[in-house]
């Protein structure tokens, strides 16, 4: 256990040290989630508040089957953005194996069903309050999706959040498609499993902690900025 | 007040509403057949909501019919308007909900300024017309609701008990401003309770008990001679549950 | 009968032994005269030092003979005995851009591939293997630290996935010949440099100390490593094949160490 | 990309085979979430709610925190839970480290926040529109809680489902604190991660499909389960 | 009707609520001393709903204080209960909505049930107890809420507009529950904006006018005499917008 004391430490040293190798995995690190999140709220946000307000054949099987991906486990993304970047691949020409941008394209699969499942909860919550008044304004479904999204808003951004926490803190998919290679694709997730495999659990968990931190102040910027925007609104 | 072939008549042929097992609505025949106002009346529970909604395409019939001189359900759902016994307001100031209302009917830029000011102005919201619309009164959210709809212009204005939360003077001029629209060639159906008003402003009245048309006939002739022992019950203050 | 009463004990390996399907393939035996069942946790090799120190394992597994005799002299293994081997092997892409295929010599394999700037990927694990090929580097007086990020990649991971990697990026990398003869989507790569004489890979097996950690289930431990270097246990490890190939090397035959 | 189909056929043969060392993975990684899912339920909700009801002074600070703790990385807690658990840990003498329970108390950590975070959302908009009430009628904070649960339930479901799905996908908790030892602590995303490192791709994606096939089967009894008590009440 | 000393009288001194830098209420002082039905009168958005849901606990003052006898905030809790001018009803049938409140006032098993089906029964709702609570008509709902209120035999009775939404003979009716609660000794606290009404019933009228208190009167005197040109004009539904 002084293993925990002694990650409390190097953490510290850590982040006050500010190395440029600890900067360059956290900016990628950041780099890579933060694009990833940025793309699975554009696609995801939509399609759950699609799957919320449309009704079709086969919506409940669609729901269920959205609610099932959130398991998706990261290896098995990992294995399949690798076999269509590979060599062998479809999408061999791109050359984008063992680069960052396999990174985002890995995460991307990986929390889109997780901030589509969420917010089609969210939306349909909002929906079942809205839905006779916005189709008796003449709002047909593509119309009321907007509104429901910025209505939504401030619940919707619990999802989100819990969208970029499985992205930053993943490693299965990105080692798979980035290959943890130093300097180019080693980001924070996939630094911590390297130590943790040398034996070197401080260091590990300090890198952890710093990670941890950076969430942190993440989520501490974006609720003072989502409160700033509320008191101006 | 809007252009084209009318949507009316609506015909409604055995309409029925039930939920599960529960018949609560119909069978029901009537025809809307102009302009002018329909009164619906009835004790609570006898179906006026759910007659109202049906016949704004809100709920579908569980048998039955209700047809519109055209099909087309876009012409029809632009040419309608409705104000909900229990307002549902967007998370937006009162001005934001009438401007939202009058964008998705294709409203654009000053216009829609313009005719968003002057709606609530005449239902006296102008004031606080950019507080959220959440936070207003009960009155003043019944009033923005009504505003929020006539500004569409509709053809046809389905409203639920419009003056129940208004003081004296709100509800009278929001009567005056019914019969206005009425006047100027929208067909208002309307519920309310109170008694008086439908007197004063209804040209028929549609009376409902226990999801059952009882009585249709005018409102000179309803008031004056109730056709049915309920009818004649309900305007005593009589008809109890 | 219930499981809890089958005596068990816990090894802590690399994953190399595992991922070859050795000890998939040894245990059931050493189970069956034994009664023993053991649980083999199989991480990098820092990992499974870091476990065997602090007492979470019986038994150590590894193949690191600096770390291992670390081990040893700090006081948390009895003795370290030696139980096999195998060897690394260069592998890289068929069209074997450096050319490499069939040199003898691994210093001279490397120099060419530093020459060429052909894609290399290190497990950069300090792992067992890792080491080796550092050692290899120095031998050939190439210190390939400085292109690291361009055509020598670090990666920071284990043999399977360092060798996924080789194979989607057509890079030259050092093996061991158990896993990479395990090993399953080489797609492109090949066997390029074997059998020089340095690139032996002993493996030793470490009881933990019970002096240091009384709880540790040594007398068992004992017992697997008795059987693993006894006539059976040796033979097994010399009959174990992937694909006809004998992967490891029983203690035996081995030339004595650098 | 033959391996995808190849996955495909290998993952039908083991789903109609359903040979005993297939079952034992997949009842162990069933067991092994859904004791952590129950636990970080009976813990997650509570707090979540409680979050959304009580004020207190840094509830706001609370509520990032624990939105931060969404991206705890499996691989932290799986080493915090290591270190609590082994021999030199503070609960040693429980001799639960390797065990599937140990696996059960990393998935509970990694999850607990996530299921608190979104129930917190969740309760929260319920919150708004019955608080006036609540309070109104007598109601304390504790008394409100089980109501805004049990009001909440069918928004809650997908807060569970997320969780489940993160704690039957995640491999780096459990694969230092179960080890992935066959026949003890192997479950299905350890099981993947192994295949993976030996390079049978097509196997690793097979197990993956399997596991996929459990979630839907799992939230499809769910759907179908709530759709039939709803009917009946 | 409730047991122990009384939690009344209730006193307000300089009760002022903002919200931002608007002065939405006040500075306003009443003494509410002891059981009868106090009636607030005013336009909409006069700061009626404001003024209850402050005296009832639900908002904080900006400045000022609220006093009752007692300051136990428990105990002034369990002996108070209102209707909102809009229900707020829980996920559940409209019976389990008033046993879920005489649960968290302690009463248990066949009491609990009696007393549920005896509110449910004199709001005309026993029939429809089963059905589920939300999906109501908005006069059963305004009556389930009252049931639900008073069901908790309360001290004092806050009552937002309970009669808008009601059918002339469930008007009636309720009205008769309203003077029967307030002769069992419960306080009524009630708005409405029916002066027939609170004409009727009224013991005392508190007169709210863009925040503040005009004009505190015996009903009778307010009806007969109102002491200020807002309530005059009030009363002949001319104080208008
Ligand atoms: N979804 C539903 N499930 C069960 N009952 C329903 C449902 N919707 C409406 N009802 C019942 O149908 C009846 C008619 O409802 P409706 O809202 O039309 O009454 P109303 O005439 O508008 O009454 P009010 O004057 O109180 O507004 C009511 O008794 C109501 O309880
Ligand atoms: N949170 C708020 N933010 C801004 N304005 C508010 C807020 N709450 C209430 N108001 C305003 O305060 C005024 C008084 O509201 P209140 O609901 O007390 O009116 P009321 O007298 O009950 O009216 P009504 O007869 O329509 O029910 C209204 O003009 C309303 O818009
Ligand atoms: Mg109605
Ligand atoms: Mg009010």
């Amino acid at each position: 256990m002084n293993e925990l004391s002694q990650a409390f430490s190097t953490a510290l040293t850590l982040l006050v040290g500010l190395d440029s190798g600890l900067l360059e995995i956290v900016g990628l690190s950041l780099r890579v989630s933060g694009t990833a999140l940025l793309l699975a709220s554009v696609v995801g946000l939509p399609i759950g508040a699609a799957l919320a307000v449309y009704r079709f054949r086969g919506r409940g099987a669609a729901v269920v089957a959205l609610n099932a991906l959130m398991g998706l486990p990261p290896v098995v993304v990992g294995l399949l953005v690798y076999l269509v970047l590979s060599r062998e691949g479809p999408l061999a020409s791109l050359a984008l194996l063992f680069t960052p941008s396999a990174m985002v394209i890995a995460q991307f699969v990986l929390i889109t069903p997780i901030v589509a499942a969420l917010s089609r909860q969210v939306v349909a919550d909002l929906w079942s309050e809205y839905e006779e008044q916005l189709r008796s304004l003449g709002a047909t479904p593509g119309r009321a999706l907007p509104t429901l999204l910025w209505d939504g808003r401030h619940s919707l951004l619990t999802t989100v959040l819990a969208g970029f926490g499985r992205a930053v803190a993943e490693v299965g998919a990105v080692i798979i498609v980035g290959g943890n290679i130093a300097h180019v694709t080693r980001v924070m997730t996939t630094a911590i499993q390297l130590e943790t495999r040398k034996g070197d659990l401080a260091l590990a968990l300090a890198l952890g902690i710093v990670l941890l931190f950076l969430s942190l102040l993440i989520n501490a910027g974006v609720s003072l900025l989502t409160r700033a925007t509320e008191r101006r609104a | 007040m809007t252009a084209g072939a009318s949507i009316l008549p609506l015909v409604a042929r055995g309409l029925v509403y039930q939920v599960g097992g529960d018949r609560l609505l119909g069978p029901i025949d009537f025809e809307l057949e102009g302009s002018g106002r329909t009164i619906v009346l009835g004790p609570n529970g006898a179906g006026k909501s759910l007659l109202l909604r049906l016949a704004h395409g809100l709920l579908a019939p569980s048998s039955g019919t209700l047809e519109w001189r055209t099909s087309d359900a876009a012409e029809l759902r632009r040419r309608q308007a409705m104000v909900f016994d229990r307002a549902v307001l967007l998370r937006r100031s009162a001005r934001a909900n009438v401007e939202y209302a009058l964008a998705l009917h294709g409203s654009r830029g000053a216009e829609r300024r313009a005719r968003a000011a002057h709606v609530l102005e005449r239902t006296g919201l102008a004031r606080i017309g950019d507080r959220a619309a959440r936070a207003l009164s009960a009155g003043e959210q019944q009033r923005l609701a009504l505003a929020r709809a006539w500004a569409l212009r509709p053809e046809v204005l389905f409203l639920d008990e419009p003056t129940a939360s208004l003081d004296p003077a709100a509800a009278r001029r929001v009567e005056e401003l019914i019969v206005e629209i009425g006047s100027s060639g929208t067909a208002i159906v309307m519920t309310t309770h109170d008694l008086a008003l439908a007197r004063r402003i209804g040209d028929e009245v549609l009376f409902l008990h226990l999801g059952l048309l009882k009585e249709r006939a005018p409102a000179a002739d309803f008031f004056a001679a109730p056709g049915t022992p309920e009818a004649q019950a309900f305007q005593r203050g009589e008809l109890t549950w | 009968p219930l499981a809890a009463e089958t005596p068990f004990l816990t090894v802590a390996s690399t994953t190399s032994t595992e991922d070859s399907g050795l000890l998939a393939d040894l245990l059931p035996r050493f189970r069956a005269v034994s009664g023993i069942e053991v649980r083999v946790v199989a991480v990098g090799t820092g990992q499974a030092l870091r476990v065997a120190r602090a007492g979470d394992a019986d038994l150590l597994l590894v193949h690191d003979r600096p770390s291992e005799e670390a081990f040893v002299a700090e006081g948390y293994g009895i003795e370290r005995v030696s139980v096999m081997a195998n060897d690394f092997v260069v592998v890289g892409p068929t069209t074997d851009p450096a050319g490499i295929r069939g040199m003898g010599d691994v210093a001279q394999a490397f120099a060419r591939i530093a020459e060429h700037e052909a894609i290399f990927v290190s497990r950069g694990d300090d792992s067992g293997t890792h080491k080796a090929e550092l050692r290899q580097w120095r031998h050939a007086g190439i210190d390939p630290t400085p292109a690291s990020g361009t055509w020598y990649r670090e990666l920071g991971r284990g043999m399977g996935g360092t060798l996924n990697t080789a194979a989607a990026m057509q890079a030259y990398s050092l093996a061991d010949r158990g896993t990479w003869l395990a090993f399953l989507n080489r797609a492109g790569l090949d066997l390029l440099v074997e059998g020089d004489p340095r690139l032996q890979n002993p493996y030793s097996a470490i009881v933990v100390d019970p002096e240091r950690h009384p709880h540790v289930k040594a007398a068992l431990a004992q017992r697997l490593v008795d059987w693993l270097v006894s006539e059976p246990g040796q033979a097994a490890i010399g009959a174990f094949q992937v694909g006809g190939e004998r992967l490891f090397v029983p203690r035996a035959e081995l030339a004595p160490g650098p």
